[in-house]
């Protein structure tokens, strides 16, 4: 860098503004057909689609059209979703056949000329609309043992850990569970049996962690049958993580660990 | 404690598809056999490359083939053993493969069973017989039409 | 308990679609060597009855077919080289996609010399 | 009726009803009821960091934490409070460190710090480094390591039960000094399972209220959907009084019309505001540091240039965050989260286009009044036996009129954790309240009242008005003209919230039955926040009345107490009785607050 580039110019009190910034000029609003996957078992055990025509506006998510159709609409249409910004995994569905988080979709990110699919994510059981049964996959996930496992008496102070020792396992400690990846993998949609990518992600974030001394009881489990070696490198689950985890190298990497520990 | 009601746990009973993981499977297998897959597979590249390229590609390509052409390919120890374990390797492999496609599709206990078993006896089947053509193979029978054989067996 | 309403196809990209071709190649390939072994144990039988099998497969159709699998196996072993690397290689997993497309780019530069000489072969008939 | 049996009850899995979990579930048969699955709590969505004076990286002791702490607060700071939870801040890190949580590390490998807003060394020296931290995902690491370790140690959840009422009685007692009154005793709580629309009651000697905050009564907050005020909601209708519900922090720059936040990183890396006219505007309003004035004085000045007309975009409703002037390189290294939710969110480059932002409604300073144990107080000094809170639902009150950044994951944790260790001890001796037969009446009313509610008003509708009234009217500014509006028009909706139509009319997964309900809540809550706001004519940390633009320590230095009391009137408004608590002082005297 030049030495001009290292010290911030002060900018100027008063900048030209382009025009539709400063105001006046109408956010720009198009509208969208959403059409929903809906199932209501005290209805009908049959599923259907419904449609919405919605007018959106500028930015806005999927999650918004959602509410639109809710508030609007049809009051029964239901979906979960809480923090409305990508952080609590409340909303993975499935948007336009892949495995997306609703408040994470802008609208004019899709292609609104034709309508908007949305579904519930696959392999759980639906429970009502968009919403699933997540008991199958949170089981999953207690199964590793996802918490901190250290022999030795506790350290008065915290356990020192390198910074590098802290880098190893830091993609994989971003994880939500939205249940994306899980429900976006063809081997998980088979029998529902499979451990699944987010368990295994989870497990990797203890696996090398280096303050934990558990990793191999992990590993065993996750040697199991339904373990990691029912992964086929799909990728779905890496492509679905909002989260941008790179769930199928942390997958490999736990297989070589197991592989390292038995050879 | 005193509890006093009938309440179960949480959602318990509400899980679908039944969570049968319980117990868990036994030994390395699947470790070992995802890595066959793999050790078998870079093998099986350069059994199955040399195979295709010299049944199909040299020469007179696949107008080439007869009896004669394989007697004369098995009177070579080095093609015995080559297509021996090509043979052994491409079943085992393939007969894991599509195991492993069973066990994902095939939901039912019963159904796994069945075609499971199915596979494993063709693919026996299959693998002794090969093994013992590869074997008890005699490229100059008697009887023969001496024209079929391969040039040697004239000799 | 609850059912689980049918929905759209998944709109996999290049990993879930290369697995897909995978797997069905795989099923292919293992079928045919079942047959395939069978026919070769001919050879035990007897000389007449190998080459009468192998004639009736010498034909366009059969040509076709046997273009088919060869395109087949190609496939699925560049792939399998493929799903290695991203097994083993430590840049594997972020490169599937570009691999994919070499495993695609490699079928195509196999295939073409091959189909040329085996097709020329099947239908200008040797003999 | 079913009636589950549990020693401790805690309602909400954030991070200060997890924390509890731990210890109580170690103690005692603990029951964690929550509306939403527990990692899906608010407490993920904190980035910043977590305040402790480990002198890790740089000196630093619990004293200046607690003084920062005061200060921040504006004196309204309950000190004893603040002087256990700088105390305690400590362990509560390495507690968590135990627990598993990654936090960013010194070269050395100890837990790394970094320094924060209003945190400095030496009674106001220079800013230290006291935040402890996991990259920009604090909150998230600290919701899923408690979640992990409630796992560990087999808490029991329901998860999707939303708790509707709180199970009091009112026994005759007396006072120490012989007055007779009226004690609550708690007997446990009414819950809804969302997934089968039944009732279920909780009976339990101990109850922890850790459900959160109440950012959605207003449009513009960083706070989820479902901080819908229902703890606070829940206790006031059973006559436990709120504490300090005037004090709502606002927070500069949340992206406009959504609310995400964007940290103060941005303007300390030189960003700029920007108003309709391309001007400068925080020159006018602090000539020296201009842009990086205190977050109060921002947000003001923000507020201001809306209300002015020189607010940006359609419906003038915003001003602009700048940063094109900074080299994008520059952009990607210090503020790359920020940038990502502009661009996700809005759709906006950074850039090359400024960021629109407007002050986001982000955190509750008042709440359910509690004493340092966690205990709940129906009125000054009465605990309620059994009854606990912590959390942003809890007032202890460490927070004051503002609290400081990183002392609320503080909070949660060192609170958290003493309501659920007092909460187990207190089941291991107490003995059990009676649930009443009809314990489950009230909420099937409630409930059913909501499910077949026929009418011609809409819940979305009515929302989206109060929430539109509470951000024109008691964000940043308050006067007596706007605070009474809004008390009009929040009556106004009240009466029309009786006509409302719900869809929904099935068992089965009804949000919309819920979100009529929570509607309830943020009616009430709204109108006990504009009532205290109008009542205090007095400027102090989150809250600015216009025309009382200066701090009163004569009449107001003390904390308020709202009551619902059918027999009451307060500034116009029935049914609310307001009073007055005094605020604990141990050694800090009130000074100007001037950084
Ligand atoms: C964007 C953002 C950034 C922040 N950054 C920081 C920071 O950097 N540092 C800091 O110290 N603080 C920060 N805060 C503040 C802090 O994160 C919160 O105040 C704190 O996490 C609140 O925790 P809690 O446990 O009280 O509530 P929450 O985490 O909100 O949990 C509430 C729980 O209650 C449950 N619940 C609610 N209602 C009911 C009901 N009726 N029945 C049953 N269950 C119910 C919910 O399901 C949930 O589990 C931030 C806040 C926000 C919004
Ligand atoms: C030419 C060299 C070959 C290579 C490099 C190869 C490689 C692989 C690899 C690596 C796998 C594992 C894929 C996974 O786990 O996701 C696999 C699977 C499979 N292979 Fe092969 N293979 C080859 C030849 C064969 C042959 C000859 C057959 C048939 C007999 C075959 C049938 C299968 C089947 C059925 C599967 C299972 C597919 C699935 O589970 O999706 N392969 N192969
Ligand atoms: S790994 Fe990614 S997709 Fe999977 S649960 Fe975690 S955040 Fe969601
Ligand atoms: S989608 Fe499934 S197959 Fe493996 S790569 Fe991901 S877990
Ligand atoms: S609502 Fe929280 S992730 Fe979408």
């Amino acid at each position: 860098m030049t030495a001009q580039n290292t010290e911030p110019v002060e900018p100027a009190s008063k900048v030209e503004l382009a025009p539709g910034i400063g105001g006046g000029g109408e956010i720009p609003s198009y509208d969208v057909t959403l059409r929903v996957r809906r199932y209501n078992p005290e209805v009908s055990d049959e599923g259907h689609w419904d449609e919405f025509k919605l007018t959106m506006y500028g930015t806005d998510r999927v999650l918004d059209a959602l509410h639109k159709a809710k508030w609007e609409h049809d009051g029964s249409l239901s979906f979960r979703r809480s923090c409305a910004h990508g952080v609590c995994g409340s909303d993975a569905m499935r948007i336009n056949g892949r495995n997306r988080l609703a408040c994470k979709t802008l609208l004019k990110d899709l292609d609104t000329s034709k309508p908007i699919t949305v579904e519930a994510i696959k392999g759980l059981p639906v429970e009502k609309d968009l919403i699933v049964d997540m008991e199958p996959f949170f089981q999953s996930y207690r199964e590793i043992m996802p918490f901190l496992i250290s022999s030795g008496h506790e350290p008065t102070r915290e356990r020192l850990q390198s910074a590098e020792d802290r880098e190893r396992f830091d993609d994989t400690t971003k994880c939500i569970l939205c249940a994306a990846c899980t429900s976006s993998c063809p081997v998980f949609w088979t029998d529902g049996q499979y451990f699944g990518p987010a368990a295994i992600v989870n497990a990797h974030r203890f696996i090398f962690d280096s303050r934990d001394d558990a990793g191999d009881m992990r590993l065993e489990i996750l040697n199991d049958k339904e373990g990691v070696w029912r992964c086929r490198t799909t990728f779905n689950c890496t492509e679905a993580c909002p989260r941008g985890i790179q769930v199928t190298k942390a997958i490999a990497e736990v297989k070589q660990a197991v592989l390292n520990r038995k050879i | 404690m005193a509890v006093s009601t009938e309440i179960q746990a949480p959602r318990s009973g509400r899980i679908a598809p039944e969570y049968k993981r319980h117990g868990r499977s036994k030994g390395n297998f699947e470790m070992f056999a995802w890595l066959f897959m793999r050790l078998s597979g870079v093998v099986l590249v350069v059994l199955i490359f040399g195979h295709l390229f010299v049944n199909l590609m040299v020469g007179e390509g696949v107008h080439a083939i007869d009896f004669g052409f394989v007697g004369g390919k098995w009177a070579d120890p080095f093609w015995q053993v080559w297509d021996l374990a090509m043979l052994w390797l491409a079943m085992l492999h393939g007969t894991n493969g599509v195991r492993t496609i069973i066990n994902d599709y095939a939901e039912k206990d019963g159904t796994r069973m069945t075609l499971k078993t199915v596979l494993y006896l063709a693919s026996a089947v299959v693998i002794v017989l090969g093994t013992l053509v590869i074997f008890t193979f005699d490229p100059c029978p008697a009887g023969a039409a001496a024209d079929l054989l391969p040039s040697f067996c004239r000799a | 308990m609850s059912k689980t309403p049918a929905g759209t196809l998944y709109r996999g990209r290049e990993g879930m679609w290369s697995w897909v071709g995978h797997r069905v190649t795989g099923v292919a390939i293992f079928f045919f060597l079942l047959v395939h072994v069978l026919d070769t144990a001919l050879v035990r039988v007897s000389p007449d009855a190998y080459n009468a099998v192998i004639a009736t497969y010498k034909n366009p159709f059969m040509a076709l077919l046997e273009a088919g699998l060869v395109a087949a196996i190609v496939f699925h072993a560049f792939n399998g080289l493929r799903v290695i690397l991203i097994d083993f290689w430590k840049k594997g997993p972020k490169n599937q996609a570009k691999m994919l497309w070499g495993v695609v780019g490699l079928w195509v530069v196999v295939m073409v010399p091959f189909l040329i000489r085996h097709l020329t072969l099947a239908f200008t008939g040797g003999h | 009726m079913q009636v589950h049996k549990y020693d401790v009850v805690i309602v909400g899995a954030g991070g200060a009803g997890m924390r509890a979990a731990i210890e109580s579930g170690q103690r005692a048969r603990t029951a964690v009821l929550t509306k939403l699955y527990p990692t899906r709590s608010h407490t993920g969505a904190a980035q910043g960091g977590m305040c402790a004076a480990l002198a890790n990286v740089e000196e630093d002791n619990w004293e200046w934490h607690t003084f920062d702490t005061i200060k921040g607060g504006d004196y309204l700071v309950d000190q004893d409070a603040a002087e256990v939870m700088a105390k305690e801040a400590i362990d509560a890190v390495l507690d968590l460190e135990k627990m598993g949580l990654p936090f960013n590390r010194t070269p050395e490998g100890k837990i790394d710090q970094r320094r924060f807003g209003g945190h400095t060394r030496d009674h106001g020296k220079s800013p230290v480094r006291r935040a402890c931290y996991a990259a920009d995902r604090t909150g998230h690491m600290i919701l899923q390591t408690l979640y992990q370790n409630c796992v560990k140690h087999n808490v029991e959840f329901y998860n999707e039960y939303y708790v509707l009422d709180l199970l009091v009685l009112e026994e005759d007692a007396v006072r120490a000094d012989g007055t007779p009154f009226k004690q609550k005793r708690v007997a446990g709580v009414v819950s809804y399972d969302l997934a089968s629309g039944e009732i279920h009651v909780f009976q339990a000697k101990s109850v922890v209220f850790a459900s959160g905050g109440v950012g959605k009564v207003f449009k513009t907050t960083s706070n989820a959907h479902t901080l819908t005020g229902d703890g606070m909601g829940i206790a006031f209708r059973r006559g436990i009084p709120l504490e300090d519900m005037e004090f709502v922090q606002f927070h500069p720059t949340g992206l406009a019309g959504l609310g995400i936040l964007l940290s103060e990183a941005a303007r300390g890396e030189g960003a700029i505001l920007r108003n309709s006219e391309g001007e400068r505007f925080m020159e006018r309003y602090a000539p020296t540091i201009k842009d990086l004035a205190p977050r109060d004085i921002v947000a003001r000045s923000m507020a201001l240039e809306v209300r002015e007309g020189r607010g940006c975009g359609p419906n003038k409703d915003y001003v602009l965050l700048d940063l094109t002037h900074l080299e994008p390189a520059h952009i990607d290294a210090k503020l790359p989260d920020i940038t990502e939710f502009a661009r996700t969110y809005l759709g906006v480059e950074p850039y090359t286009e400024p960021v629109p932002v407007f002050p986001t409604a982000h955190y509750a300073m008042g709440g359910i009044p509690t004493n340092i144990k966690g205990e709940v107080l129906q009125d000054n000094d009465t605990i309620i036996p059994g009854l606990y809170a912590a959390g942003e639902v809890a007032c202890v009150s460490v927070h004051g009129s503002n609290r400081l950044g990183t002392n609320s994951l503080l909070d949660i944790n060192v609170f958290g954790k003493r309501s659920g260790i007092n909460a187990a001890e207190y089941a291991k001796t107490a003995d059990w309240v009676e649930v009443p037969e009809d314990a489950d009446a009230d909420t099937i009313r409630l409930v059913e009242t909501v499910r077949n509610a026929n009418g011609t008003e809409r819940v979305a509708q009515l929302r989206k008005e109060l929430q539109d009234t509470m951000d024109a009217n008691v964000q940043v500014f308050r006067t007596e003209q706007s605070l009474t509006e809004t008390l009009n028009v929040i009556a106004s909706l009240r009466e029309r919230y009786k006509n409302i139509s719900v869809q929904d009319k099935g068992k089965r997964f009804n949000l919309d039955l819920l979100e009529a309900v929570e509607l309830g809540f943020l009616l009430d809550m709204a109108q006990v926040m504009t009532v205290a706001a109008l009542h205090r004519q007095e400027s102090r940390g989150g809250h600015f009345r216009e025309d009382f633009p200066d701090r009163d320590d004569v009449n107001f230095m003390k904390h308020s107490m709202a009551y619902l009391d059918e027999t009451a009137e307060t500034e116009h408004v029935a049914g609310i009785r307001l009073e007055t608590k005094p605020v604990v002082f141990t050694r800090y005297e009130p000074m100007v607050r001037k950084y």
